[in-house]
């Protein structure tokens, strides 16, 4: 295996520091940092693979380390390292990926077409079969940094704490929820279908203002158990005030809720409840 | 590296203000020691006198510092109660079908005992859909009837009609056009939901 | 019965900050207005004044007034985080590249489905991931795409935003530039090297 680097080395290279963290240790040599050059023993070679995110990250890690206008990828050297990791990779028979694969068949593909000659005069960037394969690294690079600036911003427990004051006697208060008058009309529908009472004689119940005036007579009644029949009729109601109130007594009577007296022939009629008043504020 | 008084907000007291609320729990003298290092750390006499300031300085506020067995914690003062209670309140459950049934009953043929109420729905009332419905003052004992057991009459109030925004009951549709439709129409939705 | 007001601890300041730090968590302007009684309910402009008083307060102290996406919340400082971060022995978590890249492309790219994620990173998406931000509650099915298989789209929350102290997406740090291929000539080097 011949390294493909031709680069000068750095000192980074050199001994590890105490500080950083080994990303791979080998044969007891610990390697804190992917390796400048292309030989790396093979043993590191699957921690090595692990460091990446896959066959985009790979191939910008040998463009980047090469210093390379990504725009401008030498198809040809790229393609030569690329494979010749993969070919380490299989010397031990590391499980690849199989995006790993297919990047390579993509870089064999382009590297083959790069080969070819190109008729003359064709626009060059028109057909470079590289720009896909740059577009799609472009791309990945993008969020690449994204993933990096996202990981850089201030976090919650990292960064900044959210301040909580103690609170003595937290009970919970109930609130009773809200009703939808629709809600309530559906349901007096089901029950009524359910009863059966639509289109029997029940239908004919009592317009409401009956039962409002029947519900008010009672409650007038609890104030006062004795009252002249008279008294619940107002004339500014006209005539279907009268009518309404008088159907509510009679209702109320049928139901054996009040009881209409009269204590002599054509004296004056009385509406009473026939409960006695303890009963009632019981 | 940060120090202690750099600036107004890194003072004694504003890293302990910090410190408290950040912590959420009470925490003592010792456990404050900790997150100063070895040579910054003030001592407790110094932590004492800033937590002093600090607690005069809630005097004005809705909070206090109080000094509770395990240690020192920022606390909501009681005066606040009435509104930080608020926060805790339960998520309103929706009402059961009984519920809705048994309240439009009683709206639609009110004066009605339980029994009535019972004899339509084909089941028994249970005590504690009447009593919520009590409880939320939207129906009440209107009387008795003359029978034997003298069973409660139940009619509706006006916080019932209050509520669904009625002036009276014959705003209520008719039973007749109740039947007729299909579903109950969005516009007889009187109240206006403004919430997004 | 209390009244805002009545004294400096029950000002609308004072019940501003004390619901604020019993809660916990960020409040919306409209979980603000719930802790108050219809009667006495400021309006939205004098909660918002109120709160610009108490982040003006904070100014000099070790705590700061924040919006974040759902809602206003207090928070500690930055400044003090040298101390408040040793209360506790653990370190922040931290979170593997292929997470964070999936979740940065989640959040610039929504609404996203798996699929579109392996395309752009040339990988598979490992469920686990997607499995630990939904629990973290950072991304949540927003819908389905009508595509044979139907595949899930993916969106932030606002989980997502308050834990990274952001208001909106708006606030992410801008994604870079995709250079176009056919503009970029190499004696056009409009970049400057200034920033860092």
């Amino acid at each position: 295996m011949e390294p493909v680097d031709t680069q000068p080395e750095t000192e980074e290279n050199h001994p590890v520091q105490q500080a950083e963290m080994p990303f791979a240790i080998v044969q007891g040599q610990p390697y804190t940092q992917v390796p400048k050059d292309l030989y790396i023993p093979p043993e590191a070679l699957e921690v090595f693979l692990e460091a990446f995110e896959g066959p985009l990250d790979l191939l910008l890690y040998l463009i980047r380390r090469q210093n390379l206008d990504i725009l401008d990828i030498p198809i040809a050297d790229i393609t030569e390292q690329y494979m010749s990791y993969i070919a380490m990779l299989e010397d031990i028979q590391f499980e690849l990926a199989a995006e790993y694969l297919v990047m390579a068949a993509i870089l064999a593909e382009i590297k083959s077409r790069m080969l070819l000659p190109r008729p003359a005069g064709d626009d060059e960037d028109e057909d470079d079969p590289r720009a896909e394969l740059v577009r799609r690294l472009q791309e990945y690079e993008r969020f690449k940094q994204a993933a990096e600036d996202l990981d850089d911003l201030p976090r919650e427990g990292r960064d900044f704490v959210v301040a909580e004051a103690f609170m003595t006697d937290r009970h919970v208060v109930q609130i009773p929820p809200e009703v939808e008058l629709g809600d309530m009309l559906d349901a007096l529908r089901d029950v009524l279908s359910r009863a059966e009472l639509f289109g029997s004689h029940h239908v004919q119940m009592e317009p409401l203002s009956v039962r409002e005036r029947m519900t008010s007579i009672i409650d007038l009644l609890r104030k006062n158990p004795y009252v002249e029949f008279q008294f619940f009729f107002t004339p500014e109601e006209g005539r279907m005030g009268v009518v309404v109130t008088f159907l509510a007594l009679m209702e109320l009577t049928r139901e054996r809720v009040v009881d209409i007296i009269q204590n002599e022939p054509l004296g004056q009629l009385y509406v009473k409840s026939p409960e006695s008043a303890a009963q009632v504020y019981e | 590296m940060a120090r202690i008084g750099d600036t107004a907000r890194t003072s004694l007291k504003s890293i302990l203000e910090a410190v408290l609320l950040a912590s959420g729990e009470p925490l003592s003298l010792k456990a404050i020691e900790t997150v100063f290092t070895d040579e910054e750390r003030p001592g407790a006499n110094d932590i004492r006198k800033a937590l002093e300031e600090l607690a005069d300085d809630y005097a004005e506020r809705g909070l206090e510092l109080k000094e509770v067995s395990s240690g020192f914690r920022i606390q909501v003062r009681e005066d606040t109660n009435p509104w930080v209670a608020r926060l805790w309140e339960e998520r309103p459950q929706r009402y059961s079908r009984a519920l809705l049934e048994t309240l439009a009953l009683i709206a639609y043929r009110q004066p009605i005992t339980r029994g009535d109420i019972e004899e339509v729905r084909g089941v028994s009332v249970r005590t504690n859909i009447i009593r919520t419905l009590q409880e939320r003052e939207w129906i009440r004992v209107v009387g008795h009837r003359d029978v034997p057991g003298k069973p409660a009459l139940f009619g509706t109030t006006k916080a019932f009609l209050d509520y669904f925004n009625l002036s009276s009951l014959d705003d209520l549709p008719s039973l007749a056009e109740i039947k007729d439709m299909e579903t109950i129409e969005p516009e007889l939705e009187l109240e206006t939901t403004e919430d997004g």
